[in-house]
C-alpha cells in the first residue's frame, strides 16, 4: 500500500515527524507480514473481519442452498426428492448454519471490521484472541460441514431437543458434532464479546463520551454482553448433552433424577437472546445508514440507547415463550407473555424513532436505505406477529407451525438479513475501495423483497390451517398444496436475489468505481480514514466533539499524538468520558492463536471419540498457550518516536 | 480469503479418514438387502470343526452401523430378551455382556442362536422376527461385550442405569465354553 | 454434495422397492392366480394398483368436510370467515385453527382475529407513515443536495411529543392485547373442571396410544390413533410420552400440549359439532414426525356410547376359513411380536392395538385411510409408506398376505 | 430330664416319651398364653418327617430332643450324598419309614435312599425326564421345593407342569398327569400336599404371564378333581355360596375379571408356587396366590383379584370359604405364597385359631382361620414402602412416594422384591412359643417398563437393581413371638437367608447360609451354638427325623442357587445390576463366598458304642 495523505478531516496537531514519514513508520510498525505466514499470523482486525464476513456468508449460501432443497421437497404433497433422514439432516443443518455459522458470526464480524474504526482507535482490543476466535470458528464450521457431507450431519433440529438428541433416540455422532460446533462456536462468540466490551470501554477516541457512542457501536456493546450472559448457558447444556451421550451422565434423563425440560430452559436461556443478539446490530446498521441517506442526524438518539439497553435486559426475561406448551405452570406462563408483550415497547420506540428520522430528513433512495424501508416493512410485520406469540393461547395453536416459521424469518431476514445486505452495500467502498453498483443493488432489493414475501408470507397461513413445522412431506387435501408451490416460487425468486448480490459482488470488486473515503457523506469515524483503511486505521487519533463528528467538524478533526510510531501502542480512555488515560501497547502478529485453535479442534473434535482427548489433547493446548502468553522482554528504545 | 482452499484440502483429508462414518451413520431402515435364509449353515469356527466360513458381506452393515446398533438395543428389550438375559448380566439365560460364547461369538452364529433357539431354553423366533431384525438385535448383543466399533456402540438408554453403556464396555476377548450344544443338564 | 442432496439413491435391488414390487417379489414366488388376488385387494377398493404408493394414495382422501361446517356458526365465526380474504376455503378444514369446531378453539380463533385486527391497524399505520415519510422526502428531494443538516428545534420537539405518544399508545394496547389473552386463558382453563371422561394418550415413535379411562378398570380400553369423543363433553386428556417429546394438536379443537418423557401433562378438549377432525404431532420427533397424525371424531352421545360398547369387547372370532388361516398366520409370525388383538395370545405392546382396527377411520397413524387395500399396501411395505418407521417389511407370502387381509378386515 | 438317655431306649417308648413331653404344653394352652399349633393339624412327632412342611399345621418342628443345647457341639455328618446336580436344592429330604426321599432341582430326579444300611445308599431312582426347554421359562432357577409323601406313594412335581405319583417302595411310576403347558410359561416347582386322598399342585409362572391356579388331583388316578383359577370369571375361580370374606372389599361379582383391564386377567398371574396349611377340624385348606402380572403395576390397574392373597378352600371341592388380599394392586412382586402356619393362640385375651403368615411386604400376619379376618399384622424387617394394615378394613396402606413409576427411578424402597422373606419357610417351636424367620434385610431402586406379552417368554415389564438395607447387612433370623407381637432376639448374617429353618425340641434352631454354613443356634437366645461348612451355600429346607436306629438325625440338601444364587449357578455377570431382575447386584459377592453344588448332608451325634 502506498503512503497517502491522511484523511482532509483530520488536522494536524503538534509537533512530530513529517506526514509521510508518519504514515511510512506506522505501516512499518502495524502492517501484516506478507506472505503465507504473515497471512496466518495476521492479528489485524480489519483482516481477521474480512475473514469472519466471507466465511459466514459462505455459509449463508450453504444453508441458502439447503433451504431450496427443502422447499423443492415442499413444492407439493407427498414429494420423495427427499428420504426424511436426509430432511431431517438440512433441516437441522439449515437452522444450525443460520443461527451459528451465519447470523451471529456475520454480526459479530462487522462489528470486528467496524467498531476499532468506529470509536476511533487503532486495534482491537486483545486482537490475537480476536485471530484465534476467527480460527476457531472456522474450525468448527468446516467440522460441521464435513461431518454433514459424511452422512454425519446432525438431524435433530437446530434446538437439539433431548431425548431426541440423546443417546438413546440419536444413535452414533452426528448430534455429538453438532454440539462440538456449539462449544466451538461460542468459544469464538464469547472472545470476539470480550474484545468489543474492552474496545469500546477503554478505547474509544478522546471525546468521545458515552453520549457520543454511534448507534452501532451501542447496539454491538448490548450485544456483546448479552453474548456474555447468553453464550454460557448453551455451552453448558451442549456440555452436558455430550457427557450424557458419552460418558453416561443423567443430566436429561428423567428416569435417573434428570429432566428433559433442563434442555429447554437452558437452551432457550440462550436460544431467545440469540434472536437479540442478532437483531440489535442490525438495528446499528439501521441507525447508521439511516441519518446518512436521511442526510439528518438520528431522532432520538438517547431513546433508542434506552431501546436497546431495555431489549437486551427483557431479552433474557421472555425465554419460556418457546415453551407455553410444555405444560409449565400457567402463572409463570403469564409472566412470560407479559414480558414478552413488553419488548414490544422498545421495539416500538426504535421503529418511530427511524420513521422520524426519515420524514424529516432528506433521503437519498440509494441501495442502502432501500434494505432500511424493506427492513421496515419486513420486521414490522415480524414483530406483530411477535406479539400473537407471545399470547399463550394463541401460542397453543401456532407454536411449531409454520407460523411460526413465518414469524421468525420475517423477524431475522426482515430484522437483520435486510438491515446486513443494507450495511453491505453501505460499507463495501469502506471495505474494499470500491462501489457497489446501484443499479443492480436495486434489482438484488427488488427480487429480495419480492421473494422473501411470496415465500414466507403463505407459511402465516399454512401455520393457521393446520401445517406443522420440520415436516419432510405433508399429504395432499388439507388445502395446503398451493400455498406450498407459492412459498417455494418465491424462495426461487429469493435466490436469483442472492445471485444477483453475488454478481454484484463480484463485478465491483473487479471493475467498480473507485471510492472516496467517505462517499456517503456519512459522519462517523470510519469515514474518516481512507478506504480501505491503512494497517494502523488512523494517522493521528482523532478527538470527538459531538455525536456526529464528521458532520459537526466539517474542517477536519482535531486530533492527539503521542502514541509511539515504531511500536503498537494504542490510547485508552476512561470509560464514561473518554479522556486520556495511559498508552497500551498491542500485540505484535503472532501464529500461536492458530496453533492453539488447532490444539482445541483436536481436543474438541475427539472429545466426541472419547473423553480421555480432554486430558490428552490439553497437553497441545497448554504448549500453544505458553507460547501465546510467552513474557516478552521490554524493547530497549531510549527516545521512543511519536506520531 | 483463502479459507476454501484450506477448506477443500482439510475436506480431502477428512474424507479419507472419515469414510467409515459414511457407513457408521447411514440409517437405512430397511437393513440390508434380504437374503434366502440367513447364513447357510452355522458358522464354522472354533465352536464346530470345519474350516471358518468366510464372514457374511452383512455383518459390516450391521455391526459397524450405529443406527442397526439403537435398533438392536430397542429390539432387544421389545422382544423380551432382555426378561432372560437382563441388560447383559443374565438372569434365566446366560449373560450376553462377558466372554463367553456358549454358541459362537460370530454374528452368524448369533443370528443362528435367535433364529433356530438352543436346547435348555432358548426359544426359537424364526418366522417370528423378520431377518433384518435379527442381524440388527445379533449385532447389539456383540455390543454388549465391546465387540463393536465404540463410535457406532449405543450410549446409555434413558432409564434405569444397569451398567454402564456398550460404548463402554470393555473388550472381552470371547472364549468359548462348554460348547456343544444340547447338554442335559448344562446352561443353555 | 449433490447426489445426497438429491433423491434417495439408488439401492441395491431389494431396498427401496416400492410396494407394488414387495409384492411383485411374492409373485414370483406363486402362482400367478394369488398375484392376481394381491391385486383384487387395491382393485376391490376402487383403486388403482398403485405404481408409486406414496405418490399415488390420496393420503387424507377427499376427506368430507365435517358436517356442519361453514353453517350455524357463531357470530365471530362468520365474522372470521368474511375476514379471511386470503384464502376463504383454506380457513376451512379439518385441521385448521380457523375453522374451530370446539369451545377453546373457538376463543382462540376470536382472540386471534382481534389481535390481527388490532395490529393489521397498527401495521397499516406505519405503512402509511413510511409512505408519507417517503413521500414528503421525495418533494424535500428535489432540495438541493447538500451536507446533512441539523434538525429544527420545533420540528424536533414535535417528533418527541409524537414520540411519547407512540411509547404510551404502545404500551396501552399491548397491555389490552394481555389483558384480553389473560382472559381467553382463564376461560380455556375453567373448561378443565367441567370434564367429564378421561383419556389417556401416550405418544409413541410414531403413533398415539389411545386408553380411554374408567374406575372400573375391565370398562377401560386401548385403541390407537383415534378418539372419539361425545358431542359437547368436555374431555380430559391425559398426555404422556414414552420416547421423546411428542406434541398434541387438534387444531379444530383446541391448542397443542407437548407430551414429555418423565412428565404427565393434561389438557381438555371440547367439540361442539359433530365431525372429524385431524390432529398431528406438533414436535419434531424425528424420522416419521411428518406422518404422525390421529383422527378426532365427535358423535352424539348414544353413538358414542355404542361405539365404546363395542370397543370394549374382544377381538371377533373369525368367521371363514381365510380369516382363520389369517388369524393363524398373524399368532405365528411377525404380527404378534409387536401387536395386541384382545382375545388371542397376541397381547404385545410394541404397535398398536388392533383389536378393533377395522373399525378405524386411518391406518399407520393417519398416514392412509383406512381400505383392504391400503392395510395390503401397508403391510406388504410400511418402509415405503412411512421410512424409518418401526414396523419392518415381513417377508408373507402373498396368499398368507391375503390371509392375514382377510382376518384384520374383519376386525371391525 | 435326661430326654436323650430316655430316646436311645426305643422307638417306642421314645414316642411316649415325647407325647408325655408335649402334655404338660397341651395343658398350658387352656390357660390363653401361649400359642400352639393347631392340634388337629399337628399331630405327635413320630419321628418321620413326611410333609416338607412336617405337618398340616407347617410347625417344621420336631420334637426330637436328642440333639441339644448340650450335645449339638458334638454333633458331625453321619452320610453324605450327591445328588448330581448342581442347582438349587430348594427342597426338604423326607423320611418315612427306613427310607428318605430326596428330589434334584431340573430334570428332576427323585431318589429314594435306605436308611438302615450305612452310607444309605439308593434304593431306587425314578427319571422322570422333563422337557428341557423348560429351564427356558422357569423365572428363578429350576429348583423343585419337595415331594409329598401319603398312603405309599411319593408324589413330585416337574419342572414342564406335569405331576407324578410314585410307589415308595418300588420307585415305579404309577400315573403321571400333564398340568401346566410350557409354551405359555407354566413351570411346576412347588411341592405337593396331600389332604384327603387329594393330591394338591399349583402353578409357577407369574413372571411368564400364566394364569395361575390350584388343582386337586386324585391321589389313586391322578385325574383332575377340581381346578380353582385364581384370575378371571366367579366360576373358574370356584367362588360359590360358600365364600363368605370377611372383608366388604373381598365381596362382589366376578371380581375376577373387573379388577382387571380387559382380557389382562388372562395372562394375569396369580399362580399358587408356595405352601399350603390344612386344618382337618375347619376342614379347610389354606394357600396363597402369587403376584399378578406383570410387574409394572400401571399396566394392570385396579385390583387384580385374586392375586396376591390367601384363600381359605373346602380340600373337596375346591370352593373358596374366604379370601384376603394381601396385596391388593401389587406393586412390587410381592406374591402371597410363604408358609401358613396354624396356631391357636390368644389375641387380645381370647383364644383364636389363627394362621400366622411372615409375608414378603414384611408384616406378620395373623388371621382368624375361620373368617380370614386380620388380628394383627406387625412389621418384622425395615419397611418404607408401607404404613401398616388398617385391621378394620384389611386395607394396607402403601407410601405413594414409593410407587413404581414408568420412566422414572424410584429410588431405595424397602422390602425388595423377593420382599423381606420369600418362598423359605419359617419354623415354630411350641416350646419357646417363638416364630424363627430367616428373612433378608435388601432395599431396592425400581423403575416400571412397559411388558410385552410374547407367550413363552418373561412378561415382566421392571428394571430392579437391589442392594443392602439399613445396616449393610444383607441377611436375618428373627425369633418371634406372636403373643407378644414383638420380636425376641435375632441374628444378622451377611447374605440374604434363602434357606428355611428348622426347630427342635432340643431347643435349637437349624438353618443355613448361603456361603455354605449350617447353623443351629440355642432357641430361646439365639447365641450361635455349632456350625458346619458345607459344599455349597444353603437354600434348602432342613428336617430332623429319627433314623431307624432311633437316633436323631438333622438332614439338609446343600447346593446353592433360586433366585438369589443364580448369580453363581447361571454364572451371571454382576456388573448389569439389573441381572437376575436386580438380586445379582445386591450378591455380587456371592461368587467370590461358593460354588454350585448338590449334596445331601446328614448329621448325627457320634454314636457312643
Amino acid at each position: 500500500m502506498s503512503p497517502r495523505d491522511a484523511s482532509p478531516f483530520i488536522r494536524r496537531d503538534g509537533p512530530a515527524l513529517e506526514e509521510v514519514e508518519t504514515y511510512a513508520r506506522l505501516e512499518r510498525t502495524w502492517a501484516t507480514p506478507p506472505g503465507l505466514w504473515g497471512w496466518l499470523s495476521s492479528v489485524d482486525h480489519k483482516q481477521v473481519g474480512r475473514r469472519y464476513i466471507v466465511t459466514a456468508f459462505v455459509f449463508f449460501l450453504l444453508a441458502g442452498l439447503l433451504a431450496l432443497a427443502m422447499r423443492m421437497q415442499l413444492a407439493g404433497p407427498e414429494q420423495t426428492l427427499l428420504t426424511p433422514d436426509r430432511y431431517n439432516q438440512i433441516f437441522t443443518m439449515h437452522g444450525t448454519t443460520m443461527m451459528f455459522l451465519f447470523a451471529v458470526p456475520v454480526m459479530e464480524a462487522f462489528a470486528i471490521y467496524l467498531v476499532p474504526l468506529m470509536v476511533g482507535t487503532r486495534a482491537i482490543a486483545f486482537p490475537r484472541l480476536n485471530a484465534f476466535s476467527y480460527w476457531v470458528y472456522l474450525a468448527g464450521g468446516v467440522m460441521l460441514w464435513v461431518a454433514f457431507i459424511l452422512n454425519v450431519g446432525p438431524d435433530v433440529g437446530w434446538f437439539s431437543y433431548v431425548p431426541l438428541a440423546g443417546p438413546q433416540f440419536s444413535p452414533g455422532k452426528r448430534t455429538d458434532f453438532w454440539a462440538q460446533m456449539i462449544t466451538f462456536t461460542e468459544v469464538a462468540a464469547l472472545a470476539v464479546a470480550v474484545e468489543i466490551i474492552v474496545t469500546v470501554f477503554k478505547q474509544r477516541a478522546p471525546g468521545m463520551s458515552l453520549n457520543r457512542i454511534p448507534l452501532f457501536v451501542w447496539g454491538q456493546l448490548v450485544t456483546s454482553f448479552m453474548v456474555v450472559f447468553a453464550m454460557p448457558a448453551v455451552m453448558v447444556s451442549s456440555s452436558m448433552l455430550i457427557m450424557d451421550r458419552l460418558i453416561g451422565t443423567h443430566f436429561f434423563n428423567p428416569a435417573e433424577g434428570g429432566d428433559a425440560l433442563l434442555w429447554q430452559h437452558l437452551f432457550w436461556f440462550f436460544g431467545h437472546p440469540e434472536v437479540y443478539i442478532i437483531f440489535l446490530p442490525a438495528t446499528g446498521f439501521v441507525s447508521s445508514i439511516l441519518p446518512t441517506f436521511a442526510r439528518r442526524p438520528i431522532f432520538g438518539y438517547t431513546a433508542l440507547v434506552l431501546a436497546l439497553v431495555a431489549t437486551g435486559f427483557l431479552g433474557f426475561g421472555l425465554w419460556v415463550h418457546h415453551m407455553f406448551v410444555t405444560g409449565l405452570p400457567h402463572l409463570g406462563n403469564s409472566f412470560y407473555t407479559a414480558a414478552s408483550m413488553a419488548i414490544a415497547v422498545p421495539s416500538g420506540i426504535q421503529i418511530f424513532c427511524w420513521l422520524a428520522t426519515l420524514w424529516d430528513g432528506r433521503p437519498r433512495f440509494a441501495t442502502p436505505l432501500l434494505f432500511v424501508i424493506g427492513f421496515i416493512v419486513i420486521f414490522v410485520l415480524g414483530g406483530l406477529s411477535g406479539i400473537m406469540l407471545a399470547s399463550v393461547p394463541i401460542d397453543s395453536q401456532v407454536h411449531d407451525t409454520y407460523f411460526v416459521v413465518a414469524h421468525f424469518h420475517y423477524v431475522l431476514i426482515g430484522g437483520a438479513v435486510f438491515p446486513l445486505f443494507g450495511a453491505v452495500y453501505y460499507w463495501f467502498p469502506k471495505f474494499t475501495g470500491r462501489m457497489l453498483s446501484e443499479r443492480a443493488g436495486a434489482w438484488n432489493f427488488g427480487l429480495f423483497f419480492v421473494g422473501f414475501n411470496l415465500a414466507f408470507f403463505p407459511m402465516h397461513i399454512l401455520g393457521l390451517i393446520g401445517m406443522p413445522r420440520r415436516v419432510y412431506s405433508y399429504p395432499a387435501g388439507l388445502g395446503w398444496d398451493d400455498l406450498n408451490l407459492l412459498a417455494t416460487a418465491g424462495a426461487t425468486i429469493l435466490a436469483a436475489g442472492v445471485l444477483v448480490f453475488l454478481g454484484n459482488v463480484w463485478h465491483s470488486l473487479k471493475y467498480g468505481l473507485v471510492a472516496d473515503d467517505n462517499p456517503w457523506g456519512a459522519a462517523t469515524l470510519e469515514w474518516a480514514t481512507t478506504s480501505p483503511p491503512p494497517s494502523f486505521n488512523f494517522v493521528h487519533i482523532p478527538v470527538v466533539t459531538g455525536s456526529n463528528p464528521l458532520w459537526e467538524e466539517p474542517d477536519g478533526l482535531p486530533v492527539v499524538g503521542g502514541l509511539r510510531v515504531d511500536q503498537r501502542e494504542l490510547l485508552l480512555t476512561s470509560v464514561v468520558d473518554a479522556e486520556p488515560e495511559v498508552r497500551e501497547p498491542s500485540p505484535e502478529p503472532s501464529i500461536w492463536p492458530l496453533l492453539s485453535a488447532t490444539a482445541v479442534t483436536i481436543l474438541f473434535i475427539g472429545s466426541i471419540f472419547t473423553p480421555w482427548a480432554v486430558v490428552w489433547g490439553s497437553i497441545p493446548l497448554a504448549v500453544g498457550l505458553i507460547g501465546w502468553f510467552w513474557p516478552k522482554s521490554a524493547p530497549d528504545t531510549p527516545e521512543p518516536v511519536i506520531d | 480469503m483463502s479459507s476454501p482452499c484450506r477448506r477443500s484440502v482439510s475436506l480431502a483429508v477428512l474424507a479419507v479418514l472419515a469414510l467409515a462414518a459414511c457407513d457408521r451413520e447411514e440409517r437405512e431402515p430397511r437393513g440390508a438387502p434380504v437374503g434366502e435364509s440367513g447364513p447357510q449353515a452355522i458358522a464354522q469356527g472354533s465352536l464346530y470343526a470345519g474350516e471358518p466360513s468366510p464372514p457374511d458381506p452383512r455383518r459390516q452393515e450391521y455391526e459397524g452401523n450405529a443406527y442397526h446398533l439403537a435398533q438392536g438395543k430397542q429390539l432387544y428389550v421389545w422382544f423380551n430378551c432382555n426378561g432372560c438375559h437382563s441388560n447383559g448380566g443374565g438372569d434365566i439365560g446366560p449373560p450376553l455382556m462377558d466372554d463367553t460364547w456358549i454358541y459362537g461369538d460370530s454374528l452368524e452364529n448369533i443370528f443362528a442362536t435367535i433364529v433356530q433357539g438352543r436346547p435348555n431354553g432358548m426359544p426359537s423366533f424364526r418366522n417370528k422376527i423378520p431377518e433384518t431384525q435379527i442381524w440388527e438385535i445379533a449385532a447389539y448383543v456383540r455390543s454388549m461385550s465391546g465387540q463393536t466399533p465404540t463410535a457406532a456402540s449405543p450410549g446409555r438408554n434413558d432409564s434405569l442405569n444397569a451398567k454402564p453403556a456398550e460404548q463402554r464396555a470393555p473388550k472381552a476377548e470371547p472364549k468359548q465354553s462348554n460348547p456343544g450344544g444340547p447338554q442335559v443338564e448344562g446352561r443353555q | 454434495m449433490t447426489a445426497r442432496l438429491a433423491a434417495p439413491s439408488p439401492s441395491p435391488a431389494g431396498r427401496g422397492r416400492d410396494p407394488c414390487a414387495a409384492l411383485g417379489e411374492a409373485k414370483l414366488r406363486l402362482p400367478p392366480a394369488q398375484a392376481l388376488l394381491a391385486r383384487k385387494a387395491w382393485e376391490g377398493e376402487g383403486k388403482v394398483f398403485p405404481r408409486n404408493l406414496a405418490l399415488t394414495l390420496p393420503l387424507c382422501g377427499p376427506l368430507p368436510l365435517p358436517p356442519g361446517a361453514g353453517e350455524g356458526a357463531a357470530p365471530w365465526r362468520r365474522a372470521a370467515l368474511a375476514l379471511c380474504p386470503l384464502a376463504l376455503s383454506a380457513c376451512q378444514g379439518i385441521q385448521s385453527a380457523l375453522d374451530p369446531a370446539g369451545h377453546q378453539s373457538g376463543r382462540i380463533a376470536g382472540l386471534w382475529w382481534l389481535f390481527l385486527a388490532v395490529l393489521a391497524a397498527i401495521y397499516a399505520l406505519v405503512l402509511v407513515l413510511l409512505l408519507i415519510a417517503a413521500f414528503r422526502s421525495r418533494r424535500r428531494r428535489s432540495l438541493p443536495p447538500g451536507p446533512a443538516f441539523r434538525p429544527e428545534e420545533p420540528t424536533e420537539r414535535r417528533l418527541t411529543r409524537g414520540l411519547t405518544a407512540w411509547a404510551v399508545g404502545t404500551a396501552a394496547i399491548v397491555l389490552t392485547l394481555t389483558g384480553f389473552s389473560y382472559a381467553v386463558d382463564r376461560d380455556i382453563l375453567a373448561l378443565g373442571h367441567r370434564a367429564e371422561l378421561t383419556i389417556e394418550v401416550t405418544a409413541k415413535q410414531w403413533w398415539w396410544q389411545v386408553k380411554y379411562d374408567d374406575p372400573v378398570p375391565n370398562r377401560s380400553f386401548e385403541t390407537a390413533n383415534e378418539i372419539r369423543l361425545p358431542v359437547g363433553v368436555p374431555v380430559r386428556v391425559v398426555l404422556k410420552s414414552q420416547d421423546v417429546i411428542h406434541s398434541f394438536w387438534v387444531p379444530n379443537l383446541h391448542g397443542k400440549t407437548d407430551l414429555i418423557p418423565g412428565r404427565v401433562n393434561e389438557t381438555v378438549i371440547v367439540a361442539d359439532r359433530e365431525g372429524r377432525y385431524r390432529g398431528q404431532c406438533a414436535e419434531f420427533c424425528g424420522f416419521q414426525h411428518a406422518n404422525m397424525a390421529l383422527d378426532v371424531v365427535a358423535m352424539p352421545r348414544e353413538q358414542f356410547d355404542a361405539w365404546r360398547e363395542s370397543q370394549l369387547a374382544p377381538a371377533s372370532a373369525p368367521s371363514d376359513d381365510r380369516s382363520r388361516e389369517g388369524q393363524r398366520v398373524f399368532l405365528t409370525s411377525a404380527c404378534v411380536m409387536c401387536h395386541t388383538v384382545r382375545g388371542t395370545t397376541a397381547a404385545s405392546r410394541v404397535g398398536p392395538d388392533l383389536t378393533h382396527v377395522a373399525a378405524r377411520p386411518s391406518l399407520a397413524a393417519g398416514t392412509l385411510p383406512y381400505s383392504k387395500g391400503n392395510l395390503a399396501g401397508w403391510i406388504a411395505d410400511p418402509q415405503r409408506i412411512k421410512p424409518g418407521s418401526q414396523m419392518p417389511v415381513v417377508d408373507l407370502s402373498a396368499d398368507q398376505l391375503q390371509s392375514v387381509l382377510a382376518y384384520l378386515d374383519g376386525l371391525k | 430330664m435326661d430326654v436323650t438317655r430316655v430316646c436311645r431306649t426305643g422307638a417306642v417308648f421314645a414316642m411316649t416319651m415325647a407325647l408325655l413331653a408335649a402334655a404338660p404344653a397341651l395343658a398350658q394352652d387352656t390357660a390363653p398364653t401361649k400359642a400352639v399349633p393347631a392340634p388337629a393339624a399337628s399331630p405327635p412327632d413320630d419321628g418321620a418327617w413326611a410333609m416338607p412342611a412336617k405337618n398340616y399345621a407347617s410347625t417344621r418342628y420336631s420334637e426330637l430332643d436328642e440333639i441339644n443345647a448340650g450335645t449339638v457341639r458334638d454333633l458331625q455328618v453321619a452320610f453324605t450324598f450327591s445328588t448330581g446336580v448342581d442347582r438349587g436344592q430348594e427342597a426338604a429330604p423326607l423320611v418315612v419309614g427306613n427310607t428318605m426321599y430326596i428330589v434334584t432341582p431340573y430334570p428332576n430326579r427323585l431318589f429314594a435312599l435306605d436308611l438302615t444300611q450305612p452310607g444309605a445308599p439308593v434304593t431306587w431312582t425314578f427319571e422322570p425326564k422333563p422337557a428341557a426347554s423348560a429351564q427356558g421359562v422357569a423365572c428363578c432357577d429350576f429348583i423343585n421345593r419337595g415331594v409329598a409323601f401319603a398312603d405309599g406313594r411319593v408324589f413330585m412335581n416337574t419342572l414342564d407342569g406335569q405331576t407324578i405319583a410314585v410307589e415308595a417302595g418300588t420307585g415305579r411310576e404309577v400315573w403321571r398327569t400333564k398340568l401346566g403347558d410350557i409354551n405359555k410359561g407354566e413351570t411346576i416347582t412347588m411341592a405337593p400336599l396331600v389332604v384327603k386322598g387329594k393330591v394338591l399342585v399349583g402353578n409357577s409362572g407369574g413372571e411368564f404371564g400364566v394364569r395361575g391356579w390350584l388343582t386337586a388331583l386324585d391321589a389313586g388316578t391322578g385325574k383332575i378333581a377340581w381346578k380353582a383359577y385364581n384370575t378371571g370369571p366367579d366360576s373358574d375361580v370356584l367362588i360359590g355360596p360358600d365364600y363368605k370374606p370377611f372383608y366388604d372389599k373381598e365381596k362382589g361379582k366376578d371380581l375376577g375379571v373387573t379388577t382387571w383391564p380387559p382380557n389382562a386377567w388372562e395372562i394375569g398371574g396369580g399362580t399358587v408356587w408356595g405352601w399350603i396349611a390344612y386344618d382337618p377340624e375347619l376342614d379347610l385348606i389354606y394357600h396363597g396366590t402369587a403376584n399378578p402380572g406383570p410387574w409394572n403395576p400401571e399396566q394392570r390397574p385396579g385390583d387384580n383379584k385374586w392375586t396376591g392373597g390367601i384363600f381359605a378352600r373346602n380340600p373337596d371341592t375346591g370352593q373358596a370359604r374366604w379370601f384376603y388380599q394381601v396385596v391388593p394392586h401389587d406393586l412390587y412382586d410381592h406374591d402371597a405364597i410363604n408358609e401358613l402356619i396354624l396356631l391357636d393362640m390368644p389375641v387380645n385375651g381370647t383364644m383364636r385359631k389363627t394362621v400366622v403368615r411372615p409375608e414378603r411386604n414384611g408384616y406378620i400376619y395373623v388371621l382368624d382361620r375361620a373368617t380370614g379376618e386380620v388380628l394383627s399384622a406387625d412389621p418384622y424387617a425395615y419397611i418404607n414402602s408401607s404404613t401398616g394394615v388398617d385391621l378394620k378394613t384389611g386395607i394396607l396402606a402403601m407410601v405413594e412416594a414409593k410407587a413404581p413409576k414408568m420412566g422414572k427411578v424410584v429410588r431405595d424402597i424397602c422390602p425388595t422384591a423377593p420382599g423381606s422373606k420369600d418362598w423359605n419357610p419359617s419354623s415354630f417351636s411350641p416350646r419357646t412359643g417363638l416364630l424363627y424367620i430367616p428373612h433378608m434385610n435388601l432395599c431396592m431402586d425400581w423403575q416400571s417398563a412397559e411388558a410385552n406379552y410374547i407367550a413363552g417368554t418373561p412378561y415382566v415389564g421392571a428394571e430392579v437393581r437391589m442392594f443392602a438395607g439399613p445396616g449393610g447387612h444383607r441377611g436375618e433370623l428373627s425369633a418371634w413371638d406372636p403373643v407378644k407381637r414383638a420380636k425376641a432376639w435375632s441374628v444378622k448374617e451377611d447374605f440374604p437367608l434363602w434357606s428355611g429353618t428348622l426347630s427342635t425340641a432340643g431347643d435349637l434352631v437349624f438353618y443355613g447360609t448361603m456361603e455354605g454354613w449350617f447353623k443351629a443356634l440355642d432357641a430361646r437366645t439365639g447365641e450361635e451354638l455349632w456350625r458346619f461348612k458345607t459344599g455349597s451355600g444353603i437354600i434348602g429346607q432342613p428336617i430332623a427325623y429319627r433314623g431307624p436306629d432311633g437316633r436323631e438325625y438333622v438332614a439338609v440338601l446343600s447346593g446353592v442357587g433360586g433366585w438369589a444364587g443364580a448369580v453363581v449357578v447361571g454364572n451371571l455377570d454382576p456388573r448389569d445390576a439389573t441381572a437376575a431382575k436386580g438380586f445379582v447386584n445386591a450378591v455380587a459377592d456371592l461368587k467370590d463366598k461358593t460354588t454350585k453344588g448338590g449334596t445331601l448332608y446328614v448329621f448325627a451325634l457320634p454314636s457312643k458304642r
